[in-house]
């Protein structure tokens, strides 16, 4: 980072916090507001499922494929999961080419803890022979454009990609096509921190100079599933019980567009 | 059988190209955006620059230096693709890069890059022509200043009929394909590949099919770029 | 079966801690160090810096950046881990480095990058907090100005019962696992993640049970800085 | 590119315009001559096939090994091809070490489809057992001395390379020793265009500063197999007709080289 | 290398050359005197075999792991074995992350080579299923503390950890765990010199000055298993044919530490 | 049965050598270069420099740098090698470069580099002797001012008898090998490795017999270089 970038970035920072000490936001929205969500599912033919997300302006594909594997040792008659994410130089110009990064990789790992933890994907529905064939669902995430949260995008996206998805029998020979077994999504609701304002949905400014990060993925129940606080800063034992609360009332809304 | 009395099995003639829906600008970040459907083809492509080449060492003291990025997402295709760049895909955004240079007036900003993504998220066929069509708009949308507008199309052979923008299954298993780029003004060529098997008749025929074929892209092109000027007028007061 | 008659596999209790011993300054050649065995965990950190942050481009013009690296040893997992980063090292290195920038004074060293090296020798459960705690104490022992030193420990919930510090089988067979650092001074959160089952009365349970962990361990860093010292006042003369 | 270089350049590319201007090359050859070509056969033991071309001072080894194993799922009766091309640092001060970048990965893909839609390779002959084993060719490219064209350099050395081929069965336990079954070789012809002069054959100067390159493979009736017009300059379609009916003369006569 | 840095080791160099022409040493070691060096044996759970080297201040790691995998083609009832060595940053402020440099190739190699050549490992008792199932044994060498001669502490590391090493057959379901069947372990020994002074066990600052190395790998009879020079500097006929007899004493000694 | 009443399997008595044949400025482009026949060994070997060192880490303010690179071309064994460098290649790089750099003034040189790439074109035993012997008449023939012309030759045991530059069968079967590399005038070591099993007699005999080989090669070096020069002369009016 430059002088000057790093000048730039302070003076940003000082406008986002003189209107955070008004209990403002850039965009005008309250602490407790999200942006827009749309979801579009089924967009591409040759994924068993995908999905189109846009959080105000960020935007993120999902696409889900699924192949025939050996299980894990551990769980012979298991189905497995993995979820990559990728930040393409389309997304963002401080976006580069090459394999993932440690945003990337975080970001992938804490999309996958949420599902794999609420239990979303039936894996124990994705076996074909026992300790020899199971079904391998691959979730890539594929962010197009880059306005803050990806975390809570992502985590959408995969869930509505999952929802699109069907096993694709006919296609390996494996029996016909069903939909994919599935149980109820975890809802991703994350929170940025600075000068001690903590805001929900941060858009890309509100990212840019967050302190501190936190993503609580909750079940259907309201219980929690996974969390990940993220960034130098730190949260108080309180914030961190408020962020709790206040993501539970945000899941319940954002788990209904998810049902539609 | 790929065609029967003249009609192709998706109804099309043979000089007849699939349907194409393109909108400029539909991505907030990027400088310059372009989404466009080309068949079973979806293809995003966005623009950044000129702003420095890094690392130097690729910087050209006289020009801005064009570096195309054609990507096809791990869901694109039937079988999942590893993400990162293939063989196929570094052939591609090499000739991507190439022909989209010789329109820009690259000499305008020198010791810069001009970086051009292309994300592939549903493919059929012709994707490379789909990618060099939506990074020509991405550009034009983006307002690098370039001598022409560059469109890509292809044609080829299936069943012995010289055909024009081969679809999924008659890539598969047609005889010849011939993807080209022109500058639409002067009709030079800007890319130009070519696997299969065409007599020098053939190819002739083949070559003013995919003329005209840019031609008409050409058009839908230029129609986008307009919806996308007007758009913005009609918000601004 | 985890827990039965309030006992766990080990013979601890749920608000129990495994055995720790923590040993600073072990190593000649880094600037600080710290050995340190938690239960089945065996764990070396060290750290060198500050110094010139290369390459250029990750220096920052106003601080020093910490770059912890979490790292297994072939060995010290039951199946051989193929050396060099997996995902999960990677995650865990960034989380790690955040929190312990979190009290370093960086502003005191802007251009300079301060490494912090973890290496996982043996392996049971809960390496993430061993090795952000003994990364503590050889930042301390290396002198690096810190407005505290940090400390990690988790909680979780084997058989329906929220304990601490989960051993191997407990992580394996449990139902959920949160580590969490902390600046014990302020008892502010500095790294926390959670994966598994827990209900927000649980969740409150396991967060007072990992910083009670936190203080104890705490403790023990604080003791093991001192033994250090005063070793090296009596071989002075 | 330093300014030194570009300048250097600059002024070799004057030069060698000046003299397209009267119809002349560099070495006083006509546009449409080639230099001198050498084909050399069955020169490394531990090789199933081999061969070495120059064309002028560019030198060039193929390499062909044969591997058992699994065929395509879409092609289970037919054996597979791939084609690599190396552009070490012995041949040139440019070229360095590491995986190959976007020119050896280009030229490599030519060369290959040339070989492949020519149907040179009759990969239908080398089946072992349907669907599970089938021969591999490994068709290795490395390139020793740069001085211009390499597409025609390398495609011919390939050519040549499995003209020396056998199916080593013995090594591998799979019955006899066997010439690799061949159809007729594909002639790979190329053309650089600077200054509106369009020469064949390009030697290092006239690659350096070439606008546009069109490589032409033809079968052995003339027919068009392969094309690829490379680099960031133009042809006009009439440059593009002309350059496949000069490509039809050359081919003829290249391809005796490979026959005798 | 900056000015600054090579004017430093320019003066240390001096310095010890002026030592060694009273054939003297840093540390006040004679030219055949080894540091202290320490084994530990069995540290590490789930590693097969462990044990932690020390000679002064040099801290070597080694850990065996056995897997079950497939023998090579032309030794179908051998197991197998590999040698990797990793200089991590942890061990010294030159030492850099990422895939091993050609420093830890070669010290891997030549570790291997001394345990490979002595027939220290058995590996024809090491066979499961002839031409199926062998079990391979990795052997991983992490240095902790750099201070000089890492082949000798690393060949020790390696043969203390493979005298520690089981076979895990009830892990992986192939019978019950049995000790590692060995011979004699090979004992390396290196020399350092500089300024025509060779020395013993090289500290780090007689390693930085070093212009040739030498490294000789003996077994129990004193006969030569494995040998490697090192750097651009060299040695005359008459000072390795000494090295190979200093090395026969000090492998005896060295010897009895790990049979204790 | 490797050797039977003194003579070896393809005819050789113990201490021959195979037939070697040596050709310095073969290649155009390079600054020197050398193509070399040793048995089965083909290898081609080529020097650029000196020129700027890149990337600058790697320049030494007071000298050039030698950096060889041995590479086996994917046909030149029995199974096919996959491209790029792998540990062994690595190991030969550097033992190679080592000993080259002992040779050259490099003192006149600094903060340059000197490739010296080494081919190898088809292999059969002993290609590390044939490759530094190459780029030795390779960077003669470039011109590079050298103290000495090295040289390299391996000795070894087979069937219990020390013998001189192993054949294939030889050095799979065979019970030691030994290569060495000398600077002939003074025929002090700059190379040498060893695997296998010898007493310090055997040693002392191989020692002895590869040095010799070293002596016989040396010759055909430089009658190599003589010719290169001789032709250049009649070459030239």
């Amino acid at each position: 980072m430059s002088s000057h970038d790093e000048r730039l970035s302070a003076v940003k920072k000082d406008y986002l916090v003189n209107l955070a000490k008004k209990g403002k936001r850039l965009d005008g929205r309250g602490p407790d507001e999200y942006r827009p969500i749309t979801i579009e599912k089924h967009l591409i033919k040759n994924a068993e499922g995908s999905a189109k997300v846009t959080i105000g302006n960020t935007m993120v594909m999902a696409g889900v494929k699924l192949d025939v594997g050996e299980p894990y040792p551990d769980t012979p008659e298991e189905g497995a999961m993995t979820t990559s994410a990728e930040l393409p130089p389309i997304a963002s110009p401080t976006f580069e080419t090459g394999p993932p990064r440690e945003d990337a990789i975080e970001l992938a790992r804490v999309v996958d803890r949420g599902i794999r933890e609420s239990k979303f994907i039936k894996l124990d529905q994705l076996c074909i022979t026992p300790g020899e064939e199971v079904w391998i669902v691959f979730i890539d995430l594929h962010v197009l454009d880059y306005d803050g949260n990806l975390f809570d995008a992502c985590s959408l996206a995969a869930s509505a990609a999952l929802q699109d998805a069907i096993i694709p029998g006919e296609r390996l020979g494996k029996g016909e096509n069903r939909p994919l077994p599935l149980g109820s999504p975890p809802i991703s609701c994350t929170f940025a921190k600075y000068a001690d304002f903590i805001v929900v949905d941060p858009r890309l400014e509100e990212d840019e100079v967050a302190e501190a990060r936190h993503t609580i993925a909750l079940d259907e129940n309201g219980d929690l599933r996974a969390m990940q606080k993220g960034l130098t800063g730190s949260f108080t034992v309180e914030e961190i019980k408020n962020n709790i609360k206040r993501a539970q009332i945000h899941a319940k809304n954002i788990r209904k567009l998810l049902e539609e | 059988m790929l065609i029967k009395d003249g009609i192709r099995m998706d109804g099309r003639k043979p000089d007849e190209l699939r349907p194409i829906k393109i909108e400029a600008g539909v991505l907030h970040r990027a400088q310059g955006s372009c989404y466009l459907e080309w068949g079973g083809n979806k293809v995003m492509a966005a623009v950044y620059g000129p702003r420095e080449a890094i690392p130097r060492h690729i910087q050209h003291p006289l020009k801005a230096v064009i570096n195309a990025r054609y990507n096809m997402v791990p869901f694109s295709v039937s079988d999942r693709k590893r993400p990162g760049p293939d063989r196929r895909s570094v052939e591609i955004s090499k000739v991507t890069s190439e022909a989209l240079e010789h329109v820009v007036f690259t000499g305008l900003f020198p010791r810069t890059m001009i970086d051009v993504c292309i994300e592939v998220l549903g493919a059929e066929a012709g994707t490379r022509c789909a990618g060099l069509t939506a990074a020509a708009v991405a550009l034009a949308d983006a307002g690098i200043p370039m001598r022409d507008l560059p469109v890509a199309c292809a044609a080829g052979k299936i069943d012995g009929t010289v055909v024009l923008d081969l679809a999924g299954d008659e890539d598969c298993e047609g005889e010849a394909d011939m993807p080209i780029a022109i500058a639409p003004r002067t009709e030079e060529i800007l890319l130009m590949q070519m696997d299969g098997h065409m007599t020098y008749q053939e190819f002739e025929e083949a070559l003013e099919l995919a003329l005209k074929g840019c031609r008409e892209v050409s058009k839908l092109q230029k129609e986008a770029l307009l919806r996308k000027y007007e758009t913005k007028n009609e918000v601004a007061p």
